[in-house]
């Protein structure tokens, strides 16, 4: 007989639920600026550090501070914030669309405007992004036309995927941007598979892709990770750690016992994490990855830590799993008040040009709309013509489609 | 109960009934599922009987293979069939494999859960209908419910199997039993008979059909959402069709499709996956195999386009009331 | 040229025409591939354009369809079909639909070729036919060719399909046309005319089935092996049987089937995965679809028993030529 | 116009291709006995050094040195010394068998036997093993008849898996040894599924599972660690990196960026690398590795360096993509030799008592052999009833399958 003690199963708990008072108190904020800057060129296992701390740009007074400041002119910096805002002004509007009837479905980036917008803006407009769907910030940033996003999620006459994708299933070739799809984490092995192309062929062009820290325990994060790694790719892999997938909280993802960013030091490769709400740092940690791939060096892992401030989707209730005013306690506030501080703090911006550009933002959005919706909304019946479904599942539409065209009669 | 509450029930049974059974999936734990089907059984069971799970299907899988191996139950849910196939190796290769090679040394005794089909406006990845590929499986069953009544005694059915099962739920008429004519309201469960669901512990049996309509003069072979297509079909047409709901696809019931055919010589098969190599093929070339000589004009399919489900054509894709008339129009024409 | 041969030969004329072409897989680098069917062309070719990958299937066909979206027309190796789950998700969910779901913005010119099928004693994991998984997939193409001459255009127009196919490669005939009879020795390819393979470039067009024997009184469909298997059967039955080779699964070359059974009035399907929801299920259904009122008896499925392949039972599980006979027969009789 | 330099793909080579003279120079191979033994309940952060060293006990003089010494006695050294002659006597007449004809395929483990017997002598006889093809050596630790194991590769009438499986396909659910696959890693989560639900039922067994270094590329070996580490499973991971995938070097697994044992840390599990040829480093980790699960913390990751000094399996030829030589030049040495050395270092052991043990396995294997060639070899008639091949497919046949028996006739 042996005795031994009997095992259990653990089962991780988020600190709070509906009813508690969020609780963060769990969580380490390191000061801006205290985190040090090796070359972009530095072997991975010198820098291992770097995926357990957390690097922060922009300080509690909004000054920049510390190695990673990048140092980005009052131009560039007024635009970040524009298009932030411009971002959640498209969301909101959108969500509201969702909520009368105008459409099925809609997500938004709110809090988390920076890890796409910040990204696309260090990266080059040809460097190709392998997006999820809560990414719409780097079609903004490249000047992707509203109208046409809001025609995609109304599925209407002049939606550019022909009323064939959910909402928000954006794709843009031409922006360097990959169709989006509802399968998650499949985009990210796919990136390096782009990145190979391009080093391949020669080309100066990198990839980055970006999936949500639930998303890092598909089988395809490992796909990713590891084909980057023997093949030294020139992508750029972000893990947006919102804290949340759907109803459950990053530590069913793992993230409790480690940091997203540490995956990477088993695959050899560097491991960045970073303040998501951070314009600045979120800038200057992808710039530095870039630069790394430029220069034939790899991949990167980048762990963007942010907070999910809204639902999931539309069809999401967050108040059911996690207290209401948890994000009014998230630690590392919100990207574009941290971001409009800055430049306040700077001199280079106002309470009233803020104003000002808010109205603006929303205007542009209220405009688009009106254009979008001339278009159609879902349900109604200026819709691309029924005849274009059986199209493009090939090239050329084989017998059996052209038989099933005839039967529906169009 | 409607479906979704059927199927809470379901589980919440197995869940006092047997220690040995646990559940767990995305989302399933604290929040009660997207759909809401698990909602109340971690409150009441505990966490390690009802706890989410990592968004990797392939693991879920995988671990309710192991758990089934030391001698557990368990049931898992995936989200939307739409993200079984991450699992599809675990299942092909594992699942339906252990019992064969192991000659019945191991096996997995384990329920896969997961909402299918179209009609909700969800897009091509929250719309598919992947049953066919798992009937071409040897190793696995494959489960369909109708209604809330055979949805909560197949699935206890199911969890109490021996061999793994995929129990396919048809979303779309989680609520209420849609009939396809999307322009008119849906009747609520609670108008169905179908809907007076014991609270206890019953089976509906894996492998056996259900006549849901008696006719004479054509066989309609459906499962899950197009039970209901069939039926309104059959009343919109005015023929006397004899409706069948299959409920389970694999093993089927042959012995029912056999004799409805055998006496009306006419048959339409309605599925809302895509046509090619869809269910309705296996279905069609049983059906001739068998009743060739009192065939006395072809099989119809009436299914999904042979393309992804389109957000913005929902109702130009599914198979509704419209195309299946049509279909019993030139079954009974010949 | 063999067919081993005959495939190395495709992706070497398509390596030296098309700087964009690029081959990967496990063990097809150096090595050449556990079928030998890469041998030389790293050598040739360079390390970038044919190389060794890790051993993860999924890993590999997500690379290649990013590689397809930048411009490149990637053609990597499964080992095995029977390992080609791993990728079924990236298979499915994005090769298949990225040109419907991003309105041709992006596409997956990609070639998948993966060996399949039995009578090599490999057991279970080494002897599976999957096809008929992927002609339920709308959005993928699936080539199975049964002579080195087929073999070797099919892949080249693969190669350049701007669709992603998906080439199962019969492994059993890879050295020649093994026709069933497990008793007798095998004729190498070099007897048979169609290993008379041009060394340069020409295409056999996807979608084209080939009339491999005229016959008036029945007909047999197959692909892959099961094509010398018809052929040695029509011989052993002494029955003018017409034998045609799909060559192309999807799209199916409905027109080639139809004229024929047309003709005949008898169809007699063949192949080699398990029975149910297989290829053979959808042919039969299109047969009495289109050929109804001309068909004089059942139509015939001769397949794989739906059992995994049993290492010990491998002639008893071939559907070799007595099983195809006696179908034949059957099929004559009524 | 970017003047950025064009990127290049870069493709992994090993150091030595057939022709070229065996190269280890690379390998860095530390003294035994250096690597620190911390308690087996340190918290993974603490002992990430572990993943980057290699645990070894015996000493060039076979002198069993250092913290990781398991202080074995002679009887139980002797006891391993046996099982690992014996499984290489079993081997080599299987492998014969093979070419004989006897049989379609096999494959050896010769130089690796102390990865899975170690292992097997540090677990409990009731720990649930999930191994590859390569660990029959647990098999044969555990008593299981030689002959039922012949019979299995012969596929014969007395067979226990009925002649449907590969040979060395074994399954025994009494000895705790899970039906193998031929699909790569698919054991490696199941094995977790198992341990979680030993803990959920409050038992005391935990598990362990083997996968090669080229499996570690699978989807599984992520959804492994990834389970494991967020329920804290009590379960052994460990990796045989034996160096070749088939003809593919360790560096197309990712070997050559880092260790394998390092992918434990991005899940926060310990990651032990260990001398794989060394029993008695195996023996020490394995139990470390137990201690620790059976004290309810959860998973370990253990890379046993070693070396596949035979072909991948019959159907496979090593001199055609590395020196056929590389495996004398091999730092680590052999198993066999290695305990040998060391027992006859203690007085425990001779050439003599040696000699007559490999007489006596090989007798051994040899009269097993006679009894399971008498039950029938592969092609033979004694086989398992034609009958069988249509059952356990479910637990009762279902009518499609009995007519498809019917129509065979049997
Ligand atoms: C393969 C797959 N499994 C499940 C889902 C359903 N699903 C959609 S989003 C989501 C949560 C994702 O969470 P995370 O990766 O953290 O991204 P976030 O939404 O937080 O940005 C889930 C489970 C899916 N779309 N695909
Ligand atoms: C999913 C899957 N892919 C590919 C194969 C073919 N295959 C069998 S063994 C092997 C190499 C495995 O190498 P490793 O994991 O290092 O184990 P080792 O043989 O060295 O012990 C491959 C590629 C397989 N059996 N399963
Ligand atoms: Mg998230
Ligand atoms: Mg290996």
């Amino acid at each position: 007989m042996k005795n031994r003690k009997p095992l259990s199963l653990r089962i991780p708990e988020p600190e709070a639920r509906p009813g508690d008072r969020p609780d963060f108190s769990g969580m380490q904020v390191p000061e801006a600026g205290i985190v040090r800057r090796p070359d972009p060129d530095a072997p991975d296992h010198e820098i291992r550090d770097l995926a357990y701390s957390l690097i922060r740009v922009l300080d509690d007074n909004g000054q920049a501070v510390g190695p990673w400041n990048p140092r980005l002119d009052p131009e560039t910096l007024r635009r970040g914030l524009r298009v932030m805002m411009l971002t959640r002004a498209y969301d909101d509007r959108m969500y509201r669309a969702q909520r009368q009837g105008k459409t099925s479905f809609y997500m938004k980036c709110t809090g988390e405007e920076a890890c796409s917008i910040a990204a696309a803006f260090a990266l080059d407009r040809d460097d190709m992004c392998f997006p999820s769907y809560r990414q719409q910030g780097i079609l903004i940033a490249r000047d992707y036309p509203l109208v046409t996003m809001m025609c995609q999620v109304y599925s209407n006459e002049c939606d550019p995927l022909k009323g064939r994708q959910l909402p928000i299933m954006y794709s843009s070739k031409k922006d360097s941007f990959f169709t989006i799809s509802g399968n998650l984490g499949t985009q990210f092995p796919q990136a390096v598979g782009w990145a190979m192309a391009s080093a391949y062929k020669g080309d100066d062009r990198i990839a980055a892709s970006w999936i949500g820290d639930g998303t890092t325990a598909e089988g395809d994060f490992h796909q990713a990770l590891n084909f980057a790694s023997v093949y030294r790719a020139p992508v750029i892999l972000n893990v947006v750690n919102n804290q949340w997938a759907i109803s459950s909280f990053q530590g069913i993802a793992g993230g409790e016992e480690t940091t997203f960013a540490s995956r990477a030091i088993g695959y050899g490769l560097p491991g960045l994490r970073v303040d998501g709400n951070d314009f600045l740092a979120v800038y200057a940690a992808t710039e530095w990855a870039a630069t790394r791939a430029r220069d034939n060096q790899g991949a990167t892992l980048i762990e963007l830590y942010t907070y999910r401030v809204e639902g999931h989707s539309t069809s999401d209730d967050p108040s059911r799993y996690r207290p209401s005013d948890e994000g009014k306690a998230w630690p590392l506030g919100d990207p574009i008040d941290r971001l409009k501080t800055h430049l306040i703090a700077l001199g280079e911006w106002s309470e009233e040009r803020h104003e000002q550009t808010q109205k603006d933002v929303v205007e542009q959005v209220r405009a688009a709309n009106k254009e979008a919706e001339s278009h159609g909304v879902l349900g109604g019946d200026k819709k691309p013509s029924v005849k274009t479904m059986f199209e493009d599942v090939y090239e050329e539409m084989p017998w059996h489609l052209r038989r099933q065209r005839q039967q529906l009669g169009v | 109960m409607n479906m979704i509450q059927a199927i809470n029930s379901a589980m919440d049974v197995m869940l006092t009934r047997d220690p040995n059974v646990l559940i767990f999936g995305e989302d399933v734990g604290y929040f009660g599922g997207v759909f809401r089907a698990t909602e109340g059984l971690q409150k009441k069971h505990g966490v390690t009987r009802c706890f989410d799970t990592p968004i990797g299907e392939g693991g879920i899988v995988a671990v309710a293979i192991g758990m089934g191996a030391y001698g557990l139950r368990p049931v898992v849910e995936i989200q939307f069939a739409d993200y079984i196939y991450p699992a599809f190796d675990q299942l092909v290769s594992e699942a339906a494999r252990l019992r064969y090679r192991s000659a019945g040394d191991f096996t997995a005794p384990m329920t896969v859960r997961t909402p299918y089909g179209g009609g909700i406006f969800g897009g091509q990845t929250h719309s598919q209908s992947p049953e066919a590929i798992f009937t071409h499986v040897s190793g696995l069953k494959t489960v369909i419910p109708a209604t809330p009544y055979d949805a909560k005694g197949l699935l206890i059915a199911a969890i109490e199997d021996n061999d793994p099962v995929i129990f396919l739920e048809p979303k779309r008429i989680y609520n209420g039993p849609f009939d396809g004519h999307h322009d008119r309201p849906v009747q609520p469960w609670s108008k169905h008979p179908a809907s007076d669901v014991p609270d206890g512990y019953y089976t509906v049996p894996l492998g056996k059909a259900a006549v849901v309509r008696e006719g004479a003069d054509l066989t309609v072979l459906a499962y899950g959402t197009m039970v209901h297509v069939a039926l309104a079909s059959a009343e919109d047409a005015q023929i006397d069709a004899e409706v069948i709901d299959l409920r389970t696809l694999l093993p089927l019931d042959i012995d029912t499709i056999t004799k409805s055919v055998e006496k009306t010589g006419r048959c339409v098969i309605v599925h809302e996956a895509t046509r090619t190599s869809g269910f309705g093929a296996e279905l069609s070339a049983l059906v001739q195999e068998n009743c060739f000589h009192h065939l006395e004009a072809p099989i119809e399919r009436v299914t999904g386009w042979d393309t992804p489900y389109p957000h913005a054509f929902e109702w130009d894709y599914f198979p509704g009331p419209k195309r299946v008339v049509e279909a019993m129009r030139r079954a009974m024409e010949t």
